[in-house]
Protein backbone atom coordinates (compact mmCIF):
# COMPACT_ATOMS: atom_id res chain seq x y z
CA UNK A 1 0.00 0.00 0.00
CA UNK A 2 1.16 3.67 -0.92
CA UNK A 3 0.71 6.14 1.34
CA UNK A 4 1.96 9.88 1.99
CA UNK A 5 3.26 11.02 5.33
CA UNK A 6 3.59 14.76 6.36
CA UNK A 7 6.15 15.46 9.13
CA UNK A 8 5.76 18.91 11.44
CA UNK A 9 7.40 20.45 13.91
CA UNK A 10 10.61 17.82 15.70
CA UNK A 11 9.19 14.76 13.57
CA UNK A 12 10.15 16.96 10.55
CA UNK A 13 13.37 17.88 11.88
CA UNK A 14 14.25 13.93 13.12
CA UNK A 15 12.98 12.27 9.87
CA UNK A 16 14.96 15.45 7.67
CA UNK A 17 12.26 16.19 5.70
CA UNK A 18 8.30 18.16 5.91
CA UNK A 19 6.79 14.88 3.67
CA UNK A 20 7.55 11.13 1.60
CA UNK A 21 5.34 8.44 -0.07
CA UNK A 22 5.80 5.24 1.10
CA UNK A 23 5.26 1.86 0.40
CA UNK A 24 4.47 -0.23 3.12
CA UNK A 25 2.32 -2.92 5.17
CA UNK A 26 1.56 -1.08 8.02
CA UNK A 27 -2.26 -2.19 8.47
CA UNK A 28 -3.27 0.94 11.01
CA UNK A 29 -1.16 4.35 11.83
CA UNK A 30 0.04 2.84 15.35
CA UNK A 31 2.30 0.16 13.48
CA UNK A 32 2.91 2.85 10.53
CA UNK A 33 4.51 5.02 13.35
CA UNK A 34 6.15 1.84 15.05
CA UNK A 35 7.94 1.06 11.84
CA UNK A 36 9.10 5.09 10.86
CA UNK A 37 9.59 5.63 14.62
CA UNK A 38 13.36 2.87 14.14
CA UNK A 39 13.70 4.24 10.34
CA UNK A 40 13.84 7.59 11.79
CA UNK A 41 14.93 7.22 15.01
CA UNK A 42 12.01 9.45 17.02
CA UNK A 43 12.19 10.22 20.31
CA UNK A 44 8.62 10.47 20.87
CA UNK A 45 6.26 7.20 21.77
CA UNK A 46 3.13 7.31 19.91
CA UNK A 47 1.00 7.35 23.03
CA UNK A 48 3.01 11.56 22.92
CA UNK A 49 1.62 11.91 19.86
CA UNK A 50 -1.87 12.19 17.88
CA UNK A 51 -2.60 11.07 14.54
CA UNK A 52 -4.52 12.69 11.85
CA UNK A 53 -5.74 10.92 8.90
CA UNK A 54 -6.55 12.74 5.54
CA UNK A 55 -6.93 16.07 7.11
CA UNK A 56 -8.79 14.73 10.30
CA UNK A 57 -8.11 13.24 13.70
CA UNK A 58 -8.29 9.69 13.51
CA UNK A 59 -7.67 6.45 15.90
CA UNK A 60 -4.30 4.94 16.23
CA UNK A 61 -6.40 1.74 15.37
CA UNK A 62 -7.83 3.21 12.15
CA UNK A 63 -7.29 0.83 9.17
CA UNK A 64 -5.22 2.81 6.25
CA UNK A 65 -6.19 2.80 3.24
CA UNK A 66 -4.35 3.35 -0.15
CA UNK A 67 -3.48 7.04 -1.24
CA UNK A 68 -4.34 7.59 2.83
CA UNK A 69 -2.21 10.98 4.25
CA UNK A 70 -1.00 10.54 7.63
CA UNK A 71 0.47 13.14 9.88
CA UNK A 72 1.62 12.25 13.18
CA UNK A 73 0.97 14.96 15.59
CA UNK A 74 3.77 15.76 18.18
CA UNK A 75 1.96 17.70 21.66
CA UNK A 76 1.10 20.99 20.79
CA UNK A 77 2.61 24.09 22.18
CA UNK A 78 0.03 27.36 20.41
CA UNK A 79 -0.25 30.44 22.06
CA UNK B 1 -13.80 32.82 9.00
CA UNK B 2 -13.26 32.63 12.62
CA UNK B 3 -9.69 31.57 12.70
CA UNK B 4 -6.74 31.99 10.48
CA UNK B 5 -2.92 31.97 10.23
CA UNK B 6 -0.42 35.08 9.13
CA UNK B 7 3.01 34.94 8.46
CA UNK B 8 3.04 39.00 8.92
CA UNK B 9 2.67 40.92 12.18
CA UNK B 10 -1.13 40.93 13.64
CA UNK B 11 -2.58 43.59 12.90
CA UNK B 12 -4.88 43.83 16.43
CA UNK B 13 -6.78 46.89 15.02
CA UNK B 14 -7.90 45.73 11.91
CA UNK B 15 -8.62 41.76 13.79
CA UNK B 16 -10.75 44.23 16.41
CA UNK B 17 -12.61 45.87 13.50
CA UNK B 18 -13.59 42.63 12.56
CA UNK B 19 -15.85 42.42 15.50
CA UNK B 20 -17.68 45.89 15.87
CA UNK B 21 -21.25 45.34 16.19
CA UNK B 22 -23.33 47.74 18.24
CA UNK B 23 -25.77 45.19 20.32
CA UNK B 24 -22.36 43.97 22.08
CA UNK B 25 -21.45 46.13 25.07
CA UNK B 26 -18.51 43.93 26.26
CA UNK B 27 -15.39 43.09 24.16
CA UNK B 28 -12.54 41.12 26.02
CA UNK B 29 -8.88 40.40 24.06
CA UNK B 30 -6.30 38.29 24.83
CA UNK B 31 -2.37 38.50 23.04
CA UNK B 32 -0.03 35.87 23.74
CA UNK B 33 3.42 38.21 23.26
CA UNK B 34 6.81 36.34 22.85
CA UNK B 35 8.42 37.09 26.56
CA UNK B 36 12.17 36.57 26.98
CA UNK B 37 12.47 33.80 29.38
CA UNK B 38 10.67 30.53 29.52
CA UNK B 39 11.66 27.65 32.01
CA UNK B 40 14.98 28.69 33.43
CA UNK B 41 16.37 29.98 29.74
CA UNK B 42 16.87 33.07 28.02
CA UNK B 43 14.72 33.03 24.86
CA UNK B 44 16.01 34.96 21.82
CA UNK B 45 13.30 34.32 19.30
CA UNK B 46 10.50 31.80 18.34
CA UNK B 47 9.45 29.47 15.35
CA UNK B 48 6.01 28.56 15.48
CA UNK B 49 4.88 25.77 12.80
CA UNK B 50 1.49 24.52 12.25
CA UNK B 51 -0.56 21.37 10.51
CA UNK B 52 -2.46 24.48 9.24
CA UNK B 53 -5.44 22.51 7.14
CA UNK B 54 -6.30 20.67 10.24
CA UNK B 55 -5.69 23.69 12.54
CA UNK B 56 -7.87 25.93 11.20
CA UNK B 57 -10.48 23.19 11.33
CA UNK B 58 -9.86 22.59 14.79
CA UNK B 59 -9.82 26.54 15.58
CA UNK B 60 -12.96 26.91 14.19
CA UNK B 61 -14.65 23.99 15.72
CA UNK B 62 -13.36 25.88 18.75
CA UNK B 63 -14.72 29.00 18.42
CA UNK B 64 -18.05 27.70 17.39
CA UNK B 65 -18.17 25.47 20.27
CA UNK B 66 -17.50 28.66 22.32
CA UNK B 67 -20.30 30.33 20.74
CA UNK B 68 -22.67 27.62 21.79
CA UNK B 69 -21.26 27.45 25.42
CA UNK B 70 -21.48 31.49 26.05
CA UNK B 71 -24.14 33.99 24.98
CA UNK B 72 -21.31 36.08 22.61
CA UNK B 73 -21.74 37.88 19.76
CA UNK B 74 -18.81 37.39 17.42
CA UNK B 75 -15.01 35.93 18.33
CA UNK B 76 -11.69 35.73 16.27
CA UNK B 77 -8.63 34.29 16.75
CA UNK B 78 -5.38 34.89 14.62
CA UNK B 79 -2.07 32.79 15.24
CA UNK B 80 1.06 33.67 13.73
CA UNK B 81 3.28 31.50 12.30
CA UNK B 82 7.18 31.66 10.95
CA UNK B 83 10.14 33.77 13.15
CA UNK B 84 8.81 35.73 15.65
CA UNK B 85 11.42 38.32 18.21
CA UNK B 86 10.52 39.30 21.13
CA UNK B 87 7.45 40.93 22.13
CA UNK B 88 5.78 40.15 19.12
CA UNK B 89 2.41 38.87 19.17
CA UNK B 90 2.42 34.79 18.67
CA UNK B 91 -1.76 34.96 19.08
CA UNK B 92 -4.64 37.07 19.24
CA UNK B 93 -8.45 36.68 20.33
CA UNK B 94 -11.24 38.59 20.44
CA UNK B 95 -14.49 38.59 21.72
CA UNK B 96 -17.71 40.45 21.84
CA UNK B 97 -21.06 39.91 23.73
CA UNK B 98 -24.26 42.04 25.03
CA UNK B 99 -22.33 41.73 28.46
CA UNK B 100 -18.98 41.51 29.79
CA UNK B 101 -18.99 38.08 31.65
CA UNK B 102 -19.78 35.95 28.15
CA UNK B 103 -16.96 38.11 26.55
CA UNK B 104 -13.83 37.37 29.22
CA UNK B 105 -15.50 33.93 29.44
CA UNK B 106 -14.94 33.03 26.24
CA UNK B 107 -11.97 34.72 25.21
CA UNK B 108 -10.43 32.84 27.97
CA UNK B 109 -11.81 29.15 26.76
CA UNK B 110 -10.65 29.96 23.54
CA UNK B 111 -7.25 30.60 24.29
CA UNK B 112 -7.06 27.68 26.51
CA UNK B 113 -8.24 25.51 24.17
CA UNK B 114 -6.19 26.88 21.10
CA UNK B 115 -3.25 26.23 23.18
CA UNK B 116 -4.45 22.12 24.48
CA UNK B 117 -6.13 21.23 20.83
CA UNK B 118 -4.70 23.06 17.79
CA UNK B 119 -1.79 21.60 16.18
CA UNK B 120 0.76 23.99 16.50
CA UNK B 121 4.11 23.89 17.62
CA UNK B 122 6.64 26.35 19.19
CA UNK B 123 10.40 26.05 18.80
CA UNK B 124 12.07 28.42 21.18
CA UNK B 125 15.94 29.52 20.29
CA UNK B 126 17.91 30.59 23.54
CA UNK B 127 20.94 32.53 24.52
CA UNK B 128 23.09 29.80 25.55
CA UNK B 129 22.58 28.78 21.61
CA UNK B 130 20.23 25.56 22.53
CA UNK B 131 16.64 25.72 21.09
CA UNK B 132 13.94 22.98 22.08
CA UNK B 133 10.05 22.22 20.40
CA UNK B 134 8.38 23.29 23.79
CA UNK B 135 6.74 20.06 24.80
CA UNK B 136 8.05 18.00 22.86
CA UNK B 137 12.14 17.65 23.76
CA UNK B 138 10.69 17.36 27.57
CA UNK B 139 8.66 14.56 26.89
CA UNK B 140 11.46 13.19 23.96
CA UNK B 141 13.61 12.89 26.78
CA UNK B 142 11.04 11.32 29.33
CA UNK B 143 10.55 8.46 27.07
CA UNK B 144 13.99 7.83 26.53
CA UNK B 145 14.32 7.03 30.24
CA UNK B 146 13.44 3.15 30.97
CA UNK C 1 -0.60 56.80 36.41
CA UNK C 2 -2.95 53.53 36.19
CA UNK C 3 -6.21 55.55 35.88
CA UNK C 4 -7.60 58.11 34.06
CA UNK C 5 -9.99 60.02 31.97
CA UNK C 6 -10.26 61.34 28.63
CA UNK C 7 -12.99 63.30 27.06
CA UNK C 8 -12.05 62.17 23.49
CA UNK C 9 -11.77 58.98 21.77
CA UNK C 10 -9.83 56.24 23.72
CA UNK C 11 -7.11 55.41 21.44
CA UNK C 12 -6.39 51.54 22.18
CA UNK C 13 -3.76 51.23 20.51
CA UNK C 14 -1.60 53.54 22.06
CA UNK C 15 -3.12 52.38 25.18
CA UNK C 16 -1.71 48.80 25.02
CA UNK C 17 1.40 50.25 24.10
CA UNK C 18 2.23 51.81 27.19
CA UNK C 19 1.70 48.15 28.25
CA UNK C 20 4.40 46.59 26.62
CA UNK C 21 7.12 44.15 28.32
CA UNK C 22 9.29 41.56 26.79
CA UNK C 23 8.68 39.97 30.10
CA UNK C 24 4.96 39.44 29.82
CA UNK C 25 3.70 36.67 27.61
CA UNK C 26 0.15 37.43 28.16
CA UNK C 27 -2.15 40.54 27.94
CA UNK C 28 -5.36 40.85 28.06
CA UNK C 29 -8.07 43.52 27.50
CA UNK C 30 -11.46 44.89 27.76
CA UNK C 31 -13.69 47.56 26.12
CA UNK C 32 -16.57 48.69 27.16
CA UNK C 33 -18.65 49.29 23.63
CA UNK C 34 -21.88 51.48 24.20
CA UNK C 35 -24.55 49.54 23.04
CA UNK C 36 -28.26 50.01 21.28
CA UNK C 37 -29.91 48.54 23.69
CA UNK C 38 -30.88 48.72 27.65
CA UNK C 39 -32.88 47.24 29.83
CA UNK C 40 -35.55 47.09 27.43
CA UNK C 41 -35.15 50.58 25.71
CA UNK C 42 -33.62 51.43 22.45
CA UNK C 43 -30.47 54.05 23.38
CA UNK C 44 -29.33 56.59 21.14
CA UNK C 45 -26.48 57.96 22.74
CA UNK C 46 -24.66 58.14 26.38
CA UNK C 47 -23.65 60.94 28.75
CA UNK C 48 -20.46 60.06 31.39
CA UNK C 49 -19.72 62.13 34.18
CA UNK C 50 -17.47 61.53 37.06
CA UNK C 51 -16.63 63.31 40.12
CA UNK C 52 -12.98 62.66 38.63
CA UNK C 53 -10.70 63.80 41.74
CA UNK C 54 -11.49 60.94 43.81
CA UNK C 55 -12.30 58.67 40.86
CA UNK C 56 -9.07 58.46 39.72
CA UNK C 57 -8.03 58.24 43.72
CA UNK C 58 -10.14 55.37 43.62
CA UNK C 59 -9.49 53.67 40.52
CA UNK C 60 -5.82 53.62 41.21
CA UNK C 61 -6.64 51.79 44.47
CA UNK C 62 -8.56 49.22 42.61
CA UNK C 63 -5.41 48.89 40.07
CA UNK C 64 -2.84 48.76 42.97
CA UNK C 65 -4.59 46.00 44.66
CA UNK C 66 -5.41 43.75 41.64
CA UNK C 67 -1.25 44.30 41.29
CA UNK C 68 -1.41 42.82 45.02
CA UNK C 69 -3.83 40.62 44.10
CA UNK C 70 -2.89 39.13 41.07
CA UNK C 71 1.84 38.46 39.90
CA UNK C 72 0.81 41.00 36.89
CA UNK C 73 3.30 42.91 35.18
CA UNK C 74 1.50 46.32 34.35
CA UNK C 75 -2.30 47.53 34.26
CA UNK C 76 -4.34 50.49 32.93
CA UNK C 77 -7.55 51.72 32.71
CA UNK C 78 -8.70 54.94 30.84
CA UNK C 79 -12.53 56.02 30.95
CA UNK C 80 -14.32 58.32 28.74
CA UNK C 81 -16.44 60.92 29.69
CA UNK C 82 -18.94 63.21 27.92
CA UNK C 83 -21.52 62.47 24.89
CA UNK C 84 -20.78 59.20 23.53
CA UNK C 85 -22.45 57.93 20.22
CA UNK C 86 -23.23 53.75 19.71
CA UNK C 87 -20.18 51.77 19.64
CA UNK C 88 -17.67 54.13 21.03
CA UNK C 89 -15.87 53.08 23.85
CA UNK C 90 -16.58 54.33 27.24
CA UNK C 91 -13.95 52.34 28.97
CA UNK C 92 -10.82 50.62 28.22
CA UNK C 93 -8.67 48.04 30.52
CA UNK C 94 -5.79 46.62 29.37
CA UNK C 95 -3.22 44.16 31.80
CA UNK C 96 0.14 42.25 31.43
CA UNK C 97 1.85 39.06 33.24
CA UNK C 98 3.84 36.42 32.63
CA UNK C 99 1.65 34.58 32.47
CA UNK C 100 -2.38 34.70 30.97
CA UNK C 101 -4.54 33.20 34.28
CA UNK C 102 -3.32 36.75 35.90
CA UNK C 103 -3.80 38.63 33.33
CA UNK C 104 -7.37 37.64 32.52
CA UNK C 105 -8.34 37.85 36.59
CA UNK C 106 -6.73 40.98 37.12
CA UNK C 107 -8.70 42.48 34.39
CA UNK C 108 -11.43 41.63 35.27
CA UNK C 109 -11.49 41.99 38.95
CA UNK C 110 -10.55 45.70 37.81
CA UNK C 111 -13.47 46.05 35.37
CA UNK C 112 -15.67 44.86 37.88
CA UNK C 113 -14.31 47.18 40.75
CA UNK C 114 -14.24 50.20 38.48
CA UNK C 115 -17.89 49.65 37.62
CA UNK C 116 -19.21 49.11 41.24
CA UNK C 117 -17.08 51.75 43.18
CA UNK C 118 -15.50 54.33 40.94
CA UNK C 119 -18.07 57.72 40.95
CA UNK C 120 -18.68 57.82 37.71
CA UNK C 121 -22.50 58.48 36.06
CA UNK C 122 -24.21 57.38 33.09
CA UNK C 123 -27.31 58.76 31.74
CA UNK C 124 -28.95 56.93 28.79
CA UNK C 125 -31.03 58.80 26.03
CA UNK C 126 -33.52 57.08 24.72
CA UNK C 127 -35.46 56.74 21.17
CA UNK C 128 -38.53 57.66 22.88
CA UNK C 129 -37.09 60.73 24.07
CA UNK C 130 -37.19 59.42 27.61
CA UNK C 131 -33.56 59.91 29.76
CA UNK C 132 -32.21 58.55 32.42
CA UNK C 133 -29.53 58.14 35.10
CA UNK C 134 -28.78 54.46 35.49
CA UNK C 135 -29.29 52.63 38.93
CA UNK C 136 -30.51 56.07 39.86
CA UNK C 137 -34.25 56.04 38.64
CA UNK C 138 -35.23 53.26 39.09
CA UNK C 139 -33.60 53.49 42.83
CA UNK C 140 -35.06 56.79 42.94
CA UNK C 141 -38.41 55.68 42.08
CA UNK C 142 -38.62 52.61 44.61
CA UNK C 143 -37.55 55.29 47.47
CA UNK C 144 -40.98 57.15 46.14
CA UNK C 145 -42.60 54.04 46.86
CA UNK C 146 -43.63 53.61 50.95
CA UNK D 1 -20.63 77.13 59.91
CA UNK D 2 -19.81 77.48 55.71
CA UNK D 3 -19.47 73.98 53.35
CA UNK D 4 -19.19 74.20 49.92
CA UNK D 5 -21.64 71.11 48.41
CA UNK D 6 -20.77 69.41 44.39
CA UNK D 7 -23.29 67.92 42.91
CA UNK D 8 -23.07 65.01 40.13
CA UNK D 9 -24.96 63.73 38.08
CA UNK D 10 -29.05 63.13 38.98
CA UNK D 11 -28.21 64.98 41.78
CA UNK D 12 -26.84 68.00 40.13
CA UNK D 13 -30.05 68.10 37.64
CA UNK D 14 -32.52 68.03 40.57
CA UNK D 15 -30.60 70.93 42.54
CA UNK D 16 -30.03 72.61 39.39
CA UNK D 17 -26.61 73.61 39.91
CA UNK D 18 -23.04 71.50 40.45
CA UNK D 19 -21.54 73.46 43.18
CA UNK D 20 -22.48 75.56 45.65
CA UNK D 21 -21.36 77.63 49.39
CA UNK D 22 -24.26 77.05 52.24
CA UNK D 23 -24.69 78.18 55.64
CA UNK D 24 -25.32 75.59 57.63
CA UNK D 25 -25.92 73.81 61.46
CA UNK D 26 -25.89 70.57 59.98
CA UNK D 27 -23.30 68.42 61.91
CA UNK D 28 -23.03 65.11 59.69
CA UNK D 29 -23.38 64.74 56.49
CA UNK D 30 -26.73 63.24 57.02
CA UNK D 31 -27.69 65.87 58.56
CA UNK D 32 -26.69 68.07 55.72
CA UNK D 33 -28.38 65.28 53.30
CA UNK D 34 -31.18 65.44 54.75
CA UNK D 35 -31.39 69.64 55.41
CA UNK D 36 -30.90 69.54 51.19
CA UNK D 37 -33.23 66.61 50.12
CA UNK D 38 -36.35 68.91 51.60
CA UNK D 39 -34.89 72.29 49.56
CA UNK D 40 -33.78 70.45 46.66
CA UNK D 41 -36.60 67.56 46.28
CA UNK D 42 -33.98 64.96 45.70
CA UNK D 43 -35.53 61.25 45.07
CA UNK D 44 -32.89 59.80 46.61
CA UNK D 45 -32.62 58.66 50.09
CA UNK D 46 -29.04 58.61 51.92
CA UNK D 47 -28.86 55.50 52.24
CA UNK D 48 -28.99 54.77 48.55
CA UNK D 49 -25.72 57.57 48.13
CA UNK D 50 -22.17 57.57 49.00
CA UNK D 51 -20.72 60.94 50.50
CA UNK D 52 -17.06 62.62 49.78
CA UNK D 53 -15.83 64.87 52.38
CA UNK D 54 -12.42 66.85 51.50
CA UNK D 55 -11.99 64.75 48.21
CA UNK D 56 -12.59 61.26 50.08
CA UNK D 57 -15.33 58.54 51.22
CA UNK D 58 -16.39 59.53 54.44
CA UNK D 59 -18.75 58.16 56.96
CA UNK D 60 -21.91 60.06 57.20
CA UNK D 61 -21.53 60.15 60.89
CA UNK D 62 -18.36 62.31 60.42
CA UNK D 63 -18.60 65.65 62.21
CA UNK D 64 -18.79 68.38 59.69
CA UNK D 65 -16.24 71.52 60.21
CA UNK D 66 -16.00 74.78 58.59
CA UNK D 67 -15.12 74.58 54.56
CA UNK D 68 -15.54 71.32 54.08
CA UNK D 69 -16.30 70.39 50.57
CA UNK D 70 -18.93 68.10 50.63
CA UNK D 71 -19.95 65.64 47.77
CA UNK D 72 -23.22 63.14 47.95
CA UNK D 73 -22.15 59.93 45.75
CA UNK D 74 -25.66 58.39 44.22
CA UNK D 75 -25.28 55.10 43.16
CA UNK D 76 -22.15 54.62 40.31
CA UNK D 77 -22.81 53.10 36.61
CA UNK D 78 -19.05 53.57 35.09
CA UNK D 79 -18.18 51.38 32.07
Amino acid sequence: MHLKIQYYAILREQSGHSEESIQTTAATPQDLYAELRIRCAFTLRHEQLKVAVNGEFAEWSLALKEGDVVVFIPPVAGG
Amino acid sequence: MLFRFTTSAIDTDSARRELLDVSAGGYASFEGWVRDYNEGQEVLRLEYEAFEALAVKEGERIIEQASLQYPIKRALCIHRVGNLNLGEIAVWVGVCAVHRGAAFDACRHIIDAVKHRVPIWKKEHYRNGDSGWVNCEHCAAAALTP
